[in-house]
């Protein structure tokens, strides 16, 4: 099945030498099997660096991902990539099979799924934007749910007086929804092309009123964000 | 389009029971249709995410591409709703009131022909938004129900169930460099040299020194004696050593003084300082 | 990579027909791939039993066990049974990869980086002679710290009475100081010169000669005593 060269695939590299740099990296194919060993062993999406600090000095994780993520084409599980994550999951089309392993999803309430579709859409994007698209106040507990969530988390400051905070999706987003990046999300460009993704409404119109709430948003600083859609 | 709306078609109450069939249940039938328009009104009401989801569940209505929305016509509809609202004597929160009243002077300000003086954005520029803004509130419910039907995981994709934890060694790296090594050995080595400061005393008279000179011969001096004839053989000099003696010799005798064993007396600013011992 | 019978592999069974004795059984492809999602989702090992039941009717999770496990074999992952059941489980010449290695910065205690000088400057010392030098008795553990970190190691006995064990630095220790031999220390007037031994009382500045010390000075007086080195 795999081309053997004449080194045995299966031996391990000897301790010492394996993180020093006068070793040469292992055989792609070797590497293929660290990866594969390393991804099916984790829960959560392992990254390109993270691959590079476990593997063995000169390894070449992105190559032996790409080789490895052919392989897995088909099968019963896929190599998925998830922001700068990959992780092996089960194909969508074997559910059936899986009511054993089905999680309870916590009930979310429409302004909660309307909340996190308008952050993922939108990002980043302030509370006062959020509130303007769906012309009602964002009750804190919505935000918090989905932060709580891990779907959600802050982002920069955007740069306009007050700087508000900004939320964006996080990674375990991502990977709830199987998309590899924000980009992926479905019908991104075809809304963007209408201009519907335009939080702020011309400055000199006059926009549907708000009720003003009095509750303060004191969320602290976060981690900066990326643009993910600014840069485009 | 614009005919006159009198009832809002959705606030009539859905029938969630078998229709009435026997005649004699007809008589009642428009209590109860009445009864059963203010619960579906009140149910209504606590079903909308705010005053801008009810005007797109109203838009809704028209049937139109929302871009092609009657803005007029919807602000009549939700007017309308209000009013009935009120006319059931439903609470209805601040939020729907403020869009009710911006709502009726959009209508005004669509009916009346544009006043050439009026400052800010038109009718059909504030219509036009609010057109946006429900096709854009509609287009993120859309991506929302289409997020939530993806393959979600733990749904329709699963991660590893027994996932092979990672043992974490712990590998100590002291931080210790040579800086740190010469440090540890100057400090032991200045420890050796340190010792606490001291005078070389070859050229010192002491205060305790000059006592006990003071009390020995102080019992021969019954007269007034000068001071300087205490100091000690081979101090009366001059340098440091008689600055040395001199003070040492002064403060012995105020010391002595205070005991009440001597007493002190100086003839002038500058005179010299004479003592004898206190008459007892 | 996989022979493809006309049929979709990824199309799911109709739900209905799934357990209908009338319907045949998914291909073998197909199996194999539903053996492989229940397995890798799997919490705890899954019997063949229990695959059948899972299984659409008529499978035969015994066969696509035995395809998948040649599937795997060699593979960075390997299929291995497990009691009565089968998992998932990193190959075992891959178990290196399992283990992640934390480095913590420490700093050394005052004690041990004292005694690791004075063996440094007076090798080969005794444990006594460390404890004149320092003034205090050094603690059979920072010793034996110092040995676990292999920057000292017992030396050559004193030809002394009582023949006590003398301590010396390791190469290791040259190593991490960036030495090439402990005589390349700096002695005490360079370690003056580099404002180290500034603690000492400003007599000069008096013009008062120091008091004599009557107490021997037995540390040598900038370099290490060549007989120190005799056993290198």
């Amino acid at each position: 099945m795999t081309e053997l060269t004449d080194e045995d695939p299966n031996a391990p590299p000897p301790a010492e030498a394996a993180n020093s740099p006068d070793f040469p990296p292992p055989p792609m194919e070797q590497q293929e099997r660290m990866v594969e060993a390393v991804l099916f062993a984790a829960v959560s999406p392992v990254s390109i660096r993270e691959l590079g600090d476990r593997l063995p000095m000169g390894c070449d994780p992105a190559e032996a991902i790409a080789t490895l993520r052919r392989r897995y084409e088909g099968r019963g599980v896929m190599l998925e990539r998830i922001g700068d994550g990959y992780a092996f999951r089960t194909a969508a089309d074997l559910s059936f099979l899986m009511q054993a392993e089905t999680v309870e999803q916590r009930k979310m309430s429409r302004a909660a799924i309307e909340t996190l579709a308008i952050i993922a859409y939108h990002q980043p994007v302030t509370r006062a934007e959020i509130e303007e698209i769906r012309g009602v106040a964002v009750s804190r507990g919505t935000l918090d749910q989905l932060i709580e969530m891990e779907w959600v988390r802050i982002g920069r400051r955007r740069m306009t007086p007050g700087r508000p905070a900004t939320f964006v999706v996080t990674e375990a987003f991502l990977d709830h929804f199987g998309l590899e990046t924000a980009r992926d999300l479905p019908g991104l460009s075809e809304l963007r092309a209408a201009g519907l993704l335009e939080s702020r409404p011309p400055a000199d119109v006059m926009g549907v009123p708000l009720v003003e709430r009095d509750e303060d948003d004191d969320i602290g600083d976060g981690d900066p964000a990326e643009d993910l859609f600014e840069d485009e | 389009m614009a005919k006159p709306v009198t009832t809002v078609p959705y606030l009539k109450p859905v029938p969630d029971g078998p229709p009435a069939e026997s005649p004699a249940d007809a008589f009642d039938a428009a209590a109860v249709a009445e009864r059963r328009a203010e619960e579906a009104l009140i149910v209504d009401v606590d079903g909308y995410e705010g005053p801008l989801d009810l005007l797109l569940t109203l838009a809704r209505t028209q049937k139109v591409d929302l871009m092609k929305i009657s803005v007029l016509h919807l602000a009549e509809q939700y007017l309308v709703f209000v009013e009935q609202a009120r006319a059931l004597r439903i609470e209805l929160a601040a939020d729907y009131l403020v869009m009710a009243a911006w709502l009726a002077f959009l209508k005004s300000r669509l009916l009346l022909p544009p006043d050439p003086e009026a400052e800010g954005p038109s009718a059909e520029d504030m219509a036009a938004h609010l057109a946006f803004q429900l096709e854009r509130l509609d287009a993120m419910r859309q991506s929302a129900a289409r997020l939530m039907g993806r393959d979600r995981l733990g749904i329709s994709r699963f991660q590893r169930g027994a996932p092979e934890m990672v043992t974490r060694k712990r590998r100590t790296e002291w931080q210790a460099g040579l800086i740190d090594l010469m440090r540890a050995y100057a400090r032991l080595k200045t420890r050796d040299e340190f010792r606490p400061y001291a005078f070389d005393r070859q050229d010192v008279f002491t205060m305790e020194q000059a006592l006990e000179r003071i009390r020995r011969m102080i019992g021969f001096a019954g007269e007034w004696t000068e001071l300087s004839d205490f100091l000690p053989d081979g101090w009366e000099g001059h340098g440091a050593r008689r600055r040395s003696a001199t003070a040492a010799t002064f403060a012995a005798s105020l010391e002595l003084a205070r005991e009440g064993k001597l007493e002190i007396r100086q003839k002038d600013a500058f005179a010299p300082i004479t003592i004898r011992r206190r008459p007892t």
